[in-house]
């Protein structure tokens, strides 16, 4: 029987895995440029100085030997890099190649991708080969985080082997194929379709950041293929044509696992998925579009109206984590921020306007999820809260209905609601619904909040739509995705797009001023939280307390409603390989697409062996 | 008459019996016709449109296909082998006889030429199933004959659309004639074809006849054409034969009044004087008047028209015709059967 | 414009028609009326043949009178007016009440979809030749002219009625407007010898009684001499020869009217064909254009007439396009 | 009367020959030059439609492609700004739609469709030299391989209609033939790569192009879900429409004359039926090709089969104007001039036919 | 008109046929005015049940019976090509007459508006202009644009049917009758494209509903109301197939499978009545 793989490869050389979109640009390897960039091939191959990972919090090594060293008034920073690494071509990595990465970007606006080009120069004074691997760089002002452009959670920027590139007469068009990288894999073969690519191990695996770190050969190649949906992805993998694939929804996931009996996530049982991706789900309101959503009365009301307990059961499958506010109660920020937030959250109160002081926040949210778990039959390994996080507000339709009548809401003879103006309300929701969980987190809403009493028009629009609405402000309930927090634990760099300093009213888009604020909060306390932040280490006591007091703030307005985290279903198939991180063994993150996937796919192992 | 007759039809009844819709018609488009017809001869067949020539010449040739259903009757050939039947063939025999002995050149044969195939390719078609010879040769032998027809050699290559009328319809006739067969059916050939070509096609159909000692067949109302043609005449009515006689005597002694109407009101050259025209219409075949078809329209008419069918009788010379006005006058026990009621 | 009677009633004056017809990948020119001239006129009455083989342009010239078609060079003036240049109003209002026509075959004549007597009344109302009830009544009388009634013919489809009943109503439609000229293209090819009779006799009744001047267009020489006062003999476009038609008939002097008149089967078996037709493939010679048409099958062709188009001249009381009159 | 005078009538014309003769001229100025100039406003409407209905969507392809791009990483604002007018640059989406439609046409008639938005900076040219080829072969022979079939199917059963092949085939072809083409497709690629695993999932061909056995045959193992899901609809359409002309031929007069003479049945059919049934069916083949582009679009979103269509989803989808500039002016194109040479060559396969 | 009907069911398999699946496909939509559950309802019944005596056609993953759903659906599609049909046919046989029956310029002007938008291809026409309206396409302008592209072709059908009606001599008796070009379009021609309206009526259907389909699986058609094409995005979407939930599928596969051999299956039977020449078979044996 042919093997519906498109390569030439004996199984047991080949690891197979899911590639989340395809290629666009093929044969072309000029990451620097707009455009070629994809989440495998910068997993595979391309280096920066530090990799985050998003399990352990942990700062890894990747190109530099150690972590960045600032001076006093963090006007320079220093980098130590590796001397034991080598370009795919035979060349030493040396502080040389950083320097001219630097200063090409630096100087060749057409090396515009990721925004590297003008945050260099907008950060940057000069750079200085100060050792055959160490290098400073001046900057044009103090600045604690300048590090976090060479700090991949997803990406960093690349290192760009001098060598090769300086022989290049256009870098704009310079297509660097086949590419020289410092990574462990090159490709070797790509679909002209973009289907598929396929990556091979270089002899001198070892004289690469990945090999180093891990001193584990990994597969020869690695073909990293297209498939399509989840459905596609399940077949595949069923069929023995995928080791792993990054995501499916809960449904394809099952039929994998009934299917593949030698696949699993990120647990081996229930509740399966890996949750620790730095990210949570809300639902966001338009401030500006319809005038009762700027009434953080009414956002609580909705809050309140929420069943988390259901939504995360009966709509999520109880598969994710909870958490009240924007930071996802994964590793390292649950003590930074949830823990010291947990006795605050318990004693805050809203003002139901019936002259009663009400406490929104419920504790006890993991343990009734665990109780489902288990009558669901499920064993939940480890606490309700390891498991399913963090407490959450109350179902309290009551206390709802207090609050929106406090604002002149009503009902109608229907039991609809009715707006302070008389008008029937009308909620629109946007979900995409390409995004599985925050549409089936939008479904849910729409089912509690009809059963509240409102009228829900949930609309499913297709992504490129969807975005489009944000720009403009076209929406007024919506389900992006966020994290205010790093995985190490800062925000600036995330919140700093909601200063009022960027704030761009509805009709413009939200971009213009380059802010990340399509809600159109404007509120200047916000502001003085940010620029305070600014100022301060970002790994510092400091900082935190300032990102605290962020989150209190944040919450008490309840501009979001966050519900869950991230979950992924990344899975794989132990039919040929082995070595991936799990619940059991979570030495590193399962994110293969990040560019830290290197680290992953470099720990697997033959199943034969 | 020594010889015994080529086609001899006897009592023939070939119905159209149609059915859509729940509605059932039966067409009686020949209706208890009897003829024969010796070798050699030209024999015509004339009458209104829609009496019914071109489904008895179909009946004839022995084909038909439904709804056109034979009800009755036989016909037979006989080639000098004893008689055959025409009505009962095989597929096997249909293909042993046609063309190499009988032929047929359809009404509106300007258009029975395949219109995306050239004429030598239809020849070779025609001439290799029944004669298999190989390519060269067949085109040999039709060259020399369209000569003969007065068609150039470039003829071959043309699609038929290439051609005019009258020679698509020569077309036709050589087609239907190059494999010398004993007899031939031609319905209608010249309709539609301007007098001068008309007559050139005429003359070669004879030409043809007489050349091969062929048996012609000759449908045409156009009774300027019999004339010039047809040996004997027979003149249908309704689906039923009501004269038949040599072609001097259907034209200057007729016996039967629609006969000699169709005669007498025929306008001609050089001959104003004015015309009576019958009243009425030929009737519908699914539903014909009782008695004598012809009746509602007879000046003649008199109370037995209406009910009893005249039978077809003999009268001197095989003449014959069906009239209540000339039956007294012949014998008709010994030359003709009663009509079926 | 007022009309006279003096005055023509149809007016033909050196009319062409082109038609430009490719095929395959190459274009002919076709001349299908090619400068014919010829004249009805206003003050008796008269049924005008026009014969030829097929395809001489009988048909063109027709519609050209019709205003159906629009002539490429030359005049056709009906009482005085050019038709080609009437407005779609005028011939509304004016033209269709005084031309009407009588087609070839009578179940095309009429939609089979429609009641056969909606165009009695379309044609009654649009034209408001009568108003109310005596709508009925005309059509009626029209009806009665050509020997039918509107009882019979009422609420019947075009296949109901026998093809002389059709082409009765035909013509009766067409007499509602009380035309002063039909142009019948062709009228009794389609119907049964017997009932040719009668509608050619209708034509000789509308004449004399309705005063009706018809242009008869056939191809049957033998219903022209029966029926028409003068005739026109077509030649691929051209009017070779025009008269009384008994002379025209009667004594052809252009070699194709000859031609023509001896190719119609008569039936008599007396006066059947002597000659023997010869079929033997003639080469064509010379180019068929540029002369007179007729040249190269004409037994009297001379070398004139291979280069030069001859004129219509007057001879024996009647036009003829060919140098032997000349 | 003489001999000669009852000769032939006038109508022995010449045949008639292509080319050379002046007549010649009048056909290139009477129809060609026409015909050209109908292709080239026919082309000219549909292009700049095509060009302007992007451009009314609300959708930008610099936010789009902002988006991507910003997706999973921070930026600072005064960098997203940065980013925002180089990709204005970069696209050539500067100035009005007026001065942006000109310098279309501009780039158009020196061939350069542009890069692509979404893959930038591959260029649409590329881009769609590395989808033609697919699109076309799958399309263009399963159109051809549909066409062919259904035409000897309906020629066949149109003049057997009472065997009982005939029925079943007409049967089978008229019960497949209303289901929508996404049912279908989707069915198949259920049924045999899922509870029938012997298809493959993804992509038009194993290893690397070449004339090896192996590569071909791949292909062949490739296309063939796809191509079956696209030659069974086609297939009836061309069925019941061939049937129908077939069962009108049938009674042609041409035919019962050939029956009469007792010709072959076989030679019958497809000398005299099927031959004749063929000619309308090769203007409505050109049609066809119109079909290619909408059936490759779902073809190969459902078969993850590569292609035009799927570029054309993409590109919409992220509203990539100049690749669906390129796709849509290469489809018109296409198509205006599939009908142009059709019409010209249509008398070349019809003998019969006359220019209007 | 009843004994045409009656003629047709008892003399006509196709037309029987047919027509009986219609008569349960209109039932299905009507029923769907006395569904016990709002359109746009979860949670209404047991999730994911297979068919069972209380729910025929089983329920969704989502709570939904699919039976009712099914009703909406029918209903809705059947608008959303029926608008379709309708716009795109009116549009075609104006569009076709007019430029077969007035000729010349106009003919020329209109066939090149016809030829230019025969050459874009509809599907991703479509789904472009979808995409664009999406959030704002409802199940009435998607019909509307359905109907809006798909004239083009049938409208050069019936363009050509006039052209020949028009050198037929009735119409030429219409006009020597004192009618005017609309009324002769109108009452003469008009009745002689019955046939071919029909059969593209149901063209039209397959078109329509296809697109239907295709732009809800593609994500682009109004994903809050029921229909055909949506209920198997949603299926799609909750993974039916891989989960063994195939009748969440099977219904709107197999409704959308029958309405239009329904359709077609009657059209054949119509047709076959409707062809002229069976026509005035009819006319004549009956006069
Ligand atoms: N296929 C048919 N189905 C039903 N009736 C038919 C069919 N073919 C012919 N008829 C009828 O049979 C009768 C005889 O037709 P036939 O063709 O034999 O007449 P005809 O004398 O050859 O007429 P014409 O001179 O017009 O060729 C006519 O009334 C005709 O309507
Ligand atoms: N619309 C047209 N376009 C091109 N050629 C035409 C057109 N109408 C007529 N012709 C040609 O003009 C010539 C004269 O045709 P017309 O119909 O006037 O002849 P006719 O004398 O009426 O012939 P028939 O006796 O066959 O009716 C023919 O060769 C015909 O093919
Ligand atoms: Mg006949
Ligand atoms: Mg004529």
């Amino acid at each position: 029987q042919p093997s519906g793989l498109p390569v030439d490869v004996p199984r047991e050389q080949l690891f197979v895995s899911d590639q989340i979109l395809r290629y666009n640009v093929v044969g072309n390897y000029n990451f620097w440029v707009l455009g070629p960039q994809n989440p495998t091939r910068h997993a595979m191959f391309l280096e920066t100085l530090w990799i985050r990972d998003q399990e352990t919090g942990a700062l890894v090594n990747d190109a530099a030997s150690a972590p960045p060293q600032y001076n006093d008034d963090y006007t320079q920073m220093s980098v130590e890099l590796r001397d034991n690494i080598f370009w795919s071509d035979g060349v030493q990595f040396t502080a040389d190649d950083l320097v001219y990465t630097i200063e090409t970007l630096k100087s060749t606006p057409e090396l515009g991708a990721n925004g590297w080009h003008a945050q260099l120069n907008q950060f940057v004074e000069s750079v200085e080969k100060t050792g055959d691997h160490s290098v400073t760089f001046t900057l044009t002002e103090p600045n604690a985080r300048f590090h976090s452009l060479f700090e991949a959670r997803w990406n960093g920027i690349y290192m760009m082997p001098k060598h090769v590139f300086e022989e290049v007469e256009d870098l704009a068009t310079f297509t660097n194929n086949p590419p020289v990288v410092l990574g462990t894999y090159i490709p070797v073969q790509a679909d002209p379709n973009g289907f598929w690519e396929l990556y091979e191990r270089r002899e001198d695996w070892e004289r690469s950041p990945a090999g180093v770190e891990t001193n584990n050969p990994g597969p020869e190649n690695i073909l990293s293929i297209f498939y399509g949906d989840s459905t596609r992805k399940a077949i595949a993998m069923s069929r023995g044509e995928l080791d792993v694939y990054f995501d499916a929804d809960f449904e394809a996931f099952q039929e994998t696992l009934d299917t593949t009996p030698t696949a699993r996530s990120w647990y081996q049982e229930f509740p399966w998925a890996y949750p620790n991706e730095v990210s949570s789900r809300q639902f966001v309101f338009n401030q500006e579009n319809d005038p009762v959503f700027a009434n953080k009365d009414v956002r609580w009301a909705l809050a309140l109206a929420l069943d988390i307990v259901e939504l995360q059961t009966e709509y999520i499958g109880g598969v994710v984590k909870v958490t009240p506010i924007p930071v996802p109660p994964t590793g390292e920020l649950v003590s930074l921020y949830h823990e010291p937030l947990e006795e605050w959250l318990i004693d805050l109160e809203i003002d139901l306007g019936n002259g009663e002081m009400y406490k929104p926040y419920d504790p006890t949210v993991p343990d009734r999820i665990a109780e489902w778990a288990e009558g669901q039959g499920y064993d939940v390994p480890g606490t309700p809260r390891e498991v399913f996080g963090s407490g959450w507000w109350k179902f309290d339709p009551e206390a709802a209905e207090a609050l929106l009548v406090k604002n002149g809401f009503s009902r109608d003879g229907s039991g609809q609601w009715l707006k302070p103006d008389g008008e029937p309300w009308v909620l629109s929701l946007q979900s995409p619904p390409d995004e599985n969980d925050a549409f089936r987190m939008a479904n849910a809403a729409s089912d509690m909040w009809t059963d509240f009493g409102i009228q829900v028009d949930l609309q499913g629009p297709e992504r490129s739509v969807w975005d489009q609405n944000h720009i403009e402000g076209q929406f007024q309930v919506s389900t992006p995705w966020y994290s205010f927090a790093l995985a190490s634990g800062d925000a600036w760099p995330e919140i700093r797009g909601w200063h009022p300093d960027f704030y761009v009213p509805v009709g413009e888009d939200y971009r213009s001023l380059g802010g990340n604020n399509f809600q159109r909060i404007n509120d200047p306390r916000v502001g003085e939280l940010i620029d305070a932040m600014a100022a301060v280490e970002p790994g510092s006591e400091e900082n935190h307390e300032l990102v605290t007091d962020f989150l209190k703030h944040w919450t008490e307005e309840m501009y979001f409603i966050t519900t869950i985290s991230f979950k992924k279903f990344v899975t794989w198939d132990e039919r040929y390989w082995t070595g991936f991180p799990t619940a059991e063994n979570p030495e590193r993150m399962p994110l293969y697409w990040f560019q830290g996937g290197k680290y992953t796919f470099q720990s697997l192992r033959p199943v034969a062996e | 008459m020594a010889q015994p007759p080529i086609l001899e039809a006897r009592d023939l009844k070939a119905y159209y019996i149609t059915e859509a819709f729940g509605v059932r018609r039966t067409v009686k488009a020949v209706d208890g016709v009897s003829l024969s017809i010796q070798p050699g001869e030209i024999y015509g067949i004339a009458g209104e449109s829609g009496c019914g020539k071109s489904t008895l010449l179909k009946m004839l040739l022995g084909e038909f296909e439904p709804p056109l259903t034979p009800v009755e009757g036989t016909v037979a050939y006989d080639f000098g082998e004893g008689p055959s039947d025409a009505l009962g063939m095989d597929e096997a025999e249909v293909a042993s006889i046609r063309w190499s002995r009988v032929s047929y050149v359809p009404q509106g044969s300007m258009h029975v030429l395949n219109p995306v195939r050239r004429i030598g390719d239809t020849f070779h078609d025609f001439i290799s199933t029944h004669r298999p010879m190989p390519r060269r040769q067949t085109n040999e032998m039709v060259k020399a004959y369209l000569a003969e027809f007065g068609l150039r050699e470039g003829v071959l290559q043309s699609f038929p659309h290439q051609l005019s009328g009258g020679m698509r319809q020569r077309v036709t006739i050589a087609l239907a004639t190059i494999l010398s067969p004993k007899l031939i059916f031609a319905d209608e050939p010249t309709t539609a074809l301007d007098v001068v070509v008309q007559r050139s096609v005429i003359q070669l159909l004879k030409r043809i006849q007489r050349d091969h000692g062929s048996t012609l067949v000759l449908i045409t109302h156009d009774m300027g054409v019999q004339a010039n043609l047809a040996d004997r005449i027979a003149v249908l009515y309704a689906g039923k034969l009501v004269e038949e006689a040599d072609t001097r005597t259907i034209f200057k002694a007729p016996r039967h009044p629609y006969t000699q109407h169709l005669i007498g009101s025929l306008p001609t050259l050089e001959d104003k004087v004015a015309r009576q025209s019958l009243p009425g219409r030929p009737p519908a075949l699914d539903d014909p008047p009782t008695g004598c078809r012809f009746h509602p329209r007879c000046p003649y008419a008199m109370d037995i028209c209406k009910s009893v069918e005249p039978p077809l009788v003999t009268l001197e010379d095989g003449h014959r015709a069906a009239c209540h006005l000339i039956t007294d006058e012949a014998d008709h026990a010994a030359h003709s059967r009663p009509a079926l009621a | 414009m007022q009309h006279t009677l003096d005055q023509p009633l149809l007016e033909i004056d050196h009319l062409t028609r082109v038609f430009l017809s490719r095929q395959g990948l190459s274009v002919t020119r076709l001349e299908a009326v090619d400068d014919a001239s010829l004249t009805l006129t206003a003050g008796k009455p008269e049924i005008y043949a026009l014969a030829g083989e097929s395809g001489s342009g009988k048909t063109t010239l027709a519609r050209m009178v019709l205003g159906l078609e629009r002539p490429s060079e030359g005049t056709l003036n009906y009482k005085g007016r050019s038709v080609g240049e009437l407005s779609a109003r005028d011939k509304r209002t004016w033209f269709y009440k005084e031309v009407q026509p009588v087609f070839q075959d009578p179940f095309a004549t009429f939609s089979p979809m429609k009641r056969i007597d909606s165009y009695l009344y379309e044609t009654a109302r649009n034209y408001q030749v009568a108003k109310g009830a005596d709508v009925d009544k005309r059509i009626d009388e029209a009806l009665r002219v050509v020997g039918l009634t509107l009882a019979e013919v009422r609420g019947r489809y075009p296949n109901e009625l026998s093809g002389g009943q059709a082409q009765r109503v035909s013509i009766a439609r067409a007499l509602i407007t009380r035309p002063s000229l039909l142009v019948a293209d062709e009228p009794v090819s389609m119907l049964d010898a017997s009932l040719r009779m009668s509608i050619l006799n209708l034509f000789k009744d509308l004449r004399d009684k309705e005063g009706v001047a018809v242009l008869y267009i056939t191809h049957d020489l033998a219903t022209a001499y029966y029926t028409a006062d003068r005739i026109g003999v077509m030649l691929r476009g051209w009017i070779v020869e025009t008269g009384p038609v008994e002379r025209v008939l009667g004594s052809p002097l252009h070699p194709y009217t000859q031609l023509l008149k001896s190719s119609v089967p008569q039936a008599d078996p007396d006066k059947a064909w002597s000659a023997e037709p010869t079929l033997a493939p003639r080469p064509v010679t010379f180019p068929v254009s540029g002369g007179c048409k007729f040249a190269a099958r004409c037994p009297k062709v001379m070398d004139r007439c291979r280069v030069e188009i001859p004129a219509s001249y007057e001879a024996e009381g009647r036009s003829v396009k060919c140098f032997l009159y000349a | 009367m003489g001999r000669a005078a009852t000769a032939l009538p006038r109508s022995e014309t010449p045949i008639q020959t292509a080319f050379g003769t002046p007549p010649f001229m009048t056909l290139l100025k009477e129809y060609i030059v026409p015909r050209l100039i109908q292709w080239a406003i026919v082309i000219f409407i549909g292009v700049s439609l095509t060009f302007l209905i992007p451009r009314m969507s609300p959708i930008n392809p610099i936010d789009q492609a902002m988006g991507r791009l910003t997706a999973f990483q921070t930026l600072s604002p005064e960098a997203t700004l940065a980013l925002r007018q180089s990709l204005m640059d970069l696209y050539g989406l500067e100035g009005n739609l007026l001065t942006q439609y000109l310098n279309f046409w501009g780039r158009v008639l020196r061939g350069d469709l542009g890069p692509s938005f979404s893959a930038f900076p591959t260029t649409v040219a590329d881009m769609i030299g590395s989808g033609i080829w697919w699109t076309i072969g799958l399309l263009g022979l399963s159109t051809i391989i549909a066409w062919t079939l259904g035409l000897v199917l309906g020629g066949l059963a149109g003049y057997f209609p009472d065997r009982w092949w005939s029925k079943a085939v007409e049967n089978t072809l008229v019960s497949i033939y209303p289901i929508p083409y996404y049912i279908v497709a989707f069915i198949l690629l259920m049924l045999f790569t899922y509870y029938l695993p012997i298809f493959p999932l993804v992509g038009g061909s194993r290893g690397t192009a070449s004339f090896s056995w192996s590569y071909i045959g791949s292909l062949v193992y490739y296309g063939f879900l796809p191509a079956l899901s696209l030659v069974i609809g086609a297939t009836a359409f061309r069925f019941i429409m061939s049937k129908a002309l077939a069962s009108t031929e049938r009674s042609s007069d041409y035919v019962r004359f050939a029956e009469i003479a007792a010709l072959p049945k076989r030679r019958i059919v497809f000398r005299y039926v099927i031959r004749n049934t063929m000619l309308p069916q090769v203007t409505d083949l050109a049609l066809s090709l119109a079909a290619i582009f909408e059936g490759a679009l779902i073809t190969e979103v459902v078969f993850g089969y590569p292609g035009l269509g799927y570029l054309l989803l993409n590109a919409i989808n992220a509203s990539d104007y100049n690749m669906i500039m390129g796709i849509t002016l290469l489809s018109i194109v296409g198509i205006a001039t599939a009908s142009l040479l059709v019409d010209l060559c249509y008398p070349l396969i019809d003998p019969r036919v006359r220019y209007r | 008109m009843l004994t045409t009907i009656r003629d047709l069911f008892r003399y006509n398999s196709a037309f029987r046929y047919g027509s009986l699946i219609l008569v349960v496909v209109f039932i299905l939509a009507g029923l769907s005015f006395f569904s016990p559950y709002a359109p746009e309802a979860r949670r209404v019944v047991p999730r994911a049940a297979p068919p069972s005596l209380e729910h025929w056609f089983g329920t969704t993953s989502q709570g939904q019976d699919v039976f009712w759903m099914l009703t909406f659906a029918v209903r809705n599609t059947l608008i959303v090509a029926g608008l379709a049909v309708i716009i795109g046919r009116g549009i075609g046989v104006m569009i076709g007459m007019i430029s077969g029956y007035l000729g010349g310029r106009w003919d020329r002007f209109l066939s090149g508006l016809v030829d230019s938008f025969i050459v874009i291809p509809r599907l991703p026409l479509l789904i472009l202009i979808a995409a664009m309206l999406r959030g704002h396409m409802t199940l009435v302008a998607l019909g509307v644009m359905i109907g809006l592209l798909d004239w083009a072709i049938p409208s050069k059908r019936y363009r050509s049917q006039v052209l020949s009606l028009r050198e037929r001599e009735f119409t030429n008796t219409a006009v020597f009758s004192g009618m005017r070009s609309v009324k002769v379009v109108v009452r003469e021609h008009l009745p002689f494209l019955i046939p071919f309206l029909l059969a593209d009526v149901v063209s039209g259907f397959l078109f329509a509903i296809g697109l239907e389909v295709t732009l809800s699986v593609l994500g682009l058609g109004d994903m809050n109301a029921q229909s055909l094409g949506t209920m198997i995005y949603w299926g799609n979407y909750y993974q039916s197939l891989l989960a063994n939930r195939v009748w969440v599928l099977a219904a709107p596969i197999a409704a959308a499978v029958l309405i239009v051999v329904g359709f077609y299956l009657a059209s054949v039977g119509l047709t076959a009545y409707l062809d002229p020449r069976t026509r005035l078979a009819r006319l004549q044996a009956k006069g």
